[in-house]
């Protein structure tokens, strides 16, 4: 599987990814800077975590607007797919791509710390690996991963199953609606999460729950 | 605009931190009235923040060396061997006095000044922690700075992208005043790739870099060193605020910038940033600097060449560049956002010269700025000790339960989640142990190696008896490390204490050097780099002597380590030790 | 040319901030609050001198960049 | 009673999010932006009627709670 990173000024979870695709498609990403206009030919392309341009104004509205995006709505039209992860999960939704926005945790503070995910539709490329309804750790680290959608939007996404993962067990960690904590578009090539499955895949981290969401992937590329 | 020619009056000089005998010292020294700028620059370099003036005499004593101490103290972090080409860079700083009079960007700037510390040696930062006191619990303004001084140690780590792999919240009356925010980070680096702030070189450029400069802090690092009395509030404009994306980028930019070659040497600006970098560059390099303020990428305007001096804009360096590299190494910078200008050029005069609108505002020696600083042997008297107690005299508790929920809900036993979730502790993949158990391991990226992280000191032990607490302090880290089954390779200190010019808290630091210092020599724990803080005072009261130690040590193999929970019932529990 | 343009957030949409700051006023003692909702404020400094043409310019920036119109109003202010 | 709270950044503080949205908006092609200063703006509900009093409460949520006196600034309008 052939994937690529986008790095912006202030992304700081890139690292992570880079580290976490190589280890489990066995090859290192391409790694893309957020001026370039054009994507190289790849599968999966990932928005990482971080805070791109210091999360000023709001958490990923500035990378948003950045040159490589107009590309990246363009490879996500063609059907290529996309995985935004924390701040790529806000960039997405402000970039239009994904439904709703992400507002301050409903505490208002940061939070790291590990939470459970219901996998709602494993019919997706990015959760095939996992059972319908199956539970699984991941560890959360955010300050603004409030999901919120207009009750209209809410309910066709709830209706067309582009509800992908919910914090499960009472672990919502930010107050998102509906306990949402990833989402697709409605083609389903674009999920975004607040989630960090990056950093549950090997047993230093404690666990390997997290693999499964980049299997999913592997599995359909193959 | 704040001229040059200002009158330098017996108030102004007073002012600026400096004793009538200090000061006459700086006429010897010079031959003539210093101008203001002049002035700013002695007050800079001579309070205690930078001359460590009242202490330097006894951290001498400390032991500093060892067979895997590449670097110790001196420069901006201590460098420790880990074995195959690689080192840990690391060290603690503190920002007390800016984190009380506005928590968060006080802290948040503290742990941005440390993590520079570390990157300006060539080292990525890998792993932070912060030890942190509080006064009681119900006192007033607790709560206003434990919420704003945690989120503003999250909000910059956070932001920045390091893990935050340990620490430590204490809450004690004798912080109502005054809290304590110790900031300590590490990162890696190849033996063969640090860099040091020594300029080499004559007729060399010397470069800014990074945020551009306004008036904050302007006076901190004279704050600093100044008791605090009611005249605080008037002080409140100068604060400082942090820019951790822009100190994100300032790292990438630096790392990517080593790479090429074109670093000569390098310093971080922290408190009286233009004037303490380019003086130490300048000096320790045996050279002249010469500045151009007009060059300097300011934010406000008609800024005056002493603001420029001593302001304390964060999220800046300075560098001595090879010239046939410039072009390369500023495009990097533009690259990066940041702000990249040739300010100065060293010369072979052994003067610092600074020009601004063409004239000459300072013309100092340069050596003499660093070393011909005063140095106090101030008298200390011995601390008394409190009389021990023994088991025997402590009545046993009528219903244990009912007391070890006491002291497990009490605002020092309970559990520190609440502050380290608001940390992120994951962050960069490679955190084998988070905070919670008795010191954090991260893995050494792309290795199999380990290393573990401990900061602790009990301030209760250091007034009891300074000796004895300093040396429980380090064995705390010490004992810290090697439950997680690591061995300790080398530690940092950060001495807080009131003010020194009292005989009892001098004794105390004194007290507390000589503890750490046999603690450390007993156990071939060197320490490689520190900070001091003194005028820890509020009308009068000292805060408790509170010298936190942080250490660093190596396991071969990450994977093979101990941890603190139980793991099955009906297993033995033993307890070890004297 | 100074202008101010005000964001404010959709009635509707949740605002874990202003109902964080009304709790904590009412903790300090201030009972007569029915709401607080929070928005940003921008001071823009602009070169320009044309006033509408400013305006067009701003609304603009708001609609591109400094709203997110699926969550947020904005009102345009010149001197 | 509506009323409206304005935080600004005291002059001279560091505004880093102005300063990312100034470099943002003059990346989407905005030409004539001298500056971009950021603040916060608290459009609060009022149960009472007396506008004297209510103007001097708010001045007293600013010190205490909504402003940062230490480096910023609060101005405040009534409907
Ligand atoms: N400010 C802090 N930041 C990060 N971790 C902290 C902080 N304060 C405490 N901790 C963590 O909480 C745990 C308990 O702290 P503490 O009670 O001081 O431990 P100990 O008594 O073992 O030294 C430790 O793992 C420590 O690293």
């Amino acid at each position: 599987m052939k994937t690529a990173v986008i790095v912006f000024p202030g992304s700081n979870r890139d690292r992570d990814m880079f580290h976490a695709l190589e280890l489990i498609t066995g090859t290192r990403p391409a790694s893309v800077w957020h001026t370039e206009t054009s994507l190289p030919d790849a599968d999966l392309v990932i928005v990482p975590g971080g805070f791109s341009y210091g999360d000023y104004l709001r958490s990923g509205a500035i990378a948003a607007r950045s040159p490589i995006l107009k590309e990246l709505v363009k490879k996500a039209d063609q059907g290529v797919k996309v995985l935004g992860v924390c701040n790529g999960f806000q960039i997405l939704t402000e970039a239009g791509l994904l439904p709703g926005a992400l507002m301050r945790n409903a505490g208002l503070k940061f939070v790291c710390r590990e939470i459970e995910l219901e996998t709602v539709n494993n019919a997706t490329s990015f959760s095939n690996a996992y059972q319908k309804g199956q539970v699984w750790r991941c560890p959360t680290a955010h300050h603004d991963g409030n999901y919120f959608a207009d009750a209209e939007t809410l309910k066709s996404i709830e209706d067309n199953g582009q509800v992908v993962f919910r914090y499960a067990n009472g672990t919502n960690p930010n107050g998102s609606i509906n306990n949402i904590a990833g989402v697709t578009n409605a083609k389903g090539n674009v999920l975004g999460m607040m989630p960090h499955p990056e950093n549950l895949i090997e047993d230093l981290n404690g666990g390997t729950d997290g693999r499964l969401l980049f299997e999913s992937l592997l599995a359909q590329a193959a | 605009m704040i001229p040059n020619d200002i009158k330098i009056t017996p108030d102004l000089i007073a002012s600026h931190g400096l004793k009538p005998d200090e000061y006459e010292r700086i006429l010897k020294l010079i031959g003539r009235e210093p101008s203001f700028t002049e002035l700013g620059i002695f007050s800079a370099m001579w309070n205690e923040h930078c001359s460590y003036k009242s202490s330097k005499k006894w951290l001498k004593t400390l032991p500093t060396k060892g067979p895997r101490v590449l670097v110790g103290p001196g420069e901006n972090a201590g460098v420790v061997d880990i074995g195959d080409g690689q080192t840990v860079v690391f060290k603690m700083e503190s920002h007390n006095h800016p984190s009380y009079i506005e928590p968060y960007q006080g802290a948040a700037t503290g742990v941005g000044g440390i993590l520079r510390d570390v990157f300006t040696m060539g080292a990525r930062p890998v792993a932070a922690m912060n030890a942190l006191r509080f006064g009681e619990p119900n006192h007033p303004r607790t709560r206003h700075l434990v919420s704003g001084v945690v989120s503003g140690v999250g909000g910059y780590g956070n932001s920045f992208g390091v893990p935050t792999v340990g620490g430590e919240v204490e809450f004690h009356s004798s912080y109502n005043g005054n809290c304590l925010v110790n900031a300590f980070a590490a990162g890696l680096a190849d033996a063969d790739k640090i860099f040091l702030s020594e300029a080499k070189g004559v007729g060399l450029p010397v470069v800014y870099l990074g945020a551009k400069t306004g008036r904050d802090g302007v006076g901190g690092a004279t704050m600093a060193s100044a008791e605090f009395d009611d005249t605080i509030e008037e002080k409140r404009p100068t604060v400082q605020v942090g820019d951790p994306f822009t100190e994100k980028c300032l790292l990438e930019a630096c790392l990517e910038l080593m790479k090429t070659g074109a670093v000569i040497a390098i310093q971080d600006m922290g408190a009286a940033g233009l004037t303490c970098s380019a003086v130490e560059m300048g000096a320790k390099g045996d050279l002249g600097i010469e500045l151009d303020l007009n060059k300097v990428p300011v934010r406000e305007e008609n800024m005056s060449a002493y603001e420029m001096m001593l302001s304390e804009s964060q999220e800046r360096m300075l560098m001595v560049l090879s010239p046939e590299k410039e072009a390369e190494a500023e495009a990097i910078f533009k690259k990066w956002g940041l702000d990249f200008a040739i300010v100065g050029v060293t010369t072979d005069t052994l003067r610092f010269v600074v020009k601004h609108n063409g004239e000459t505002v300072a013309d100092l020696p340069i050596k003499e700025l660093g070393d011909e600083a005063p140095e106090y042997d101030r008298p200390w008297v011995e601390s008394p000790k409190r009389p021990v107690i023994a088991a025997a005299d402590v009545a046993e508790p009528a219903d244990y339960a009912q007391t070890l929920l006491k002291l497990v809900g009490g605002a020092n036993g309970s559990s520190r989640r609440w502050v380290y979730e608001q940390y992120d502790t994951l962050i960069q993949g490679n955190t084998a142990a988070a905070p919670g158990g008795d010191a954090g391991v991260i893995r050494v990226d792309g290795t199999r190696k380990g290393l573990t992280f401990s900061v602790d000191v009990n301030p209760r032990y250091c007034v009891a008896d300074p000796f004895e607490g300093g040396k429980q302090a380090v064995a705390e880290v010490w004992r810290n490390l090697t439950a997680v089954g690591s061995e300790p390779l080398a530690a940092t200190d950060n001495l807080n204490f009131g003010n020194p010019e009292k005989p009892e808290i001098m004794g105390q630091l004194v007290g507390c050097i000589k503890g750490i210092g046999e603690a450390c020599s007993a156990l071939d724990f060197p320490i490689v780099s520190g900070n001091v803080s003194l005028y820890n005072e509020t009308h009068g009261e000292a805060i408790l002597p509170t010298p936190a130690i942080g250490g660093v040590g190596l396991l071969p193999d990450v994977s093979v380590r101990a941890t603190s929970s139980f793991k099955a019932a009906g297993d033995a529990i033993v307890v070890i030790g004297g | 040319m100074k202008a101010r343009v005000i964001v404010t957030l959709k009635n509707g949409v949740l605002d874990p901030q202003g109902k964080a700051i009304e709790g904590a006023l009412g903790g300090l003692g201030f009972g007569d609050i029915a709401s607080v909702r929070q928005g940003k404020v921008f001071d823009v400094e602009l070169t320009g001198s044309d006033k509408e043409a400013a305006k067009a310019e701003l609304a603009q920036m708001c609609e591109k960049l400094l709203a997110n119109t699926v969550i947020e109003n904005y009102a345009i202010e010149i001197d």
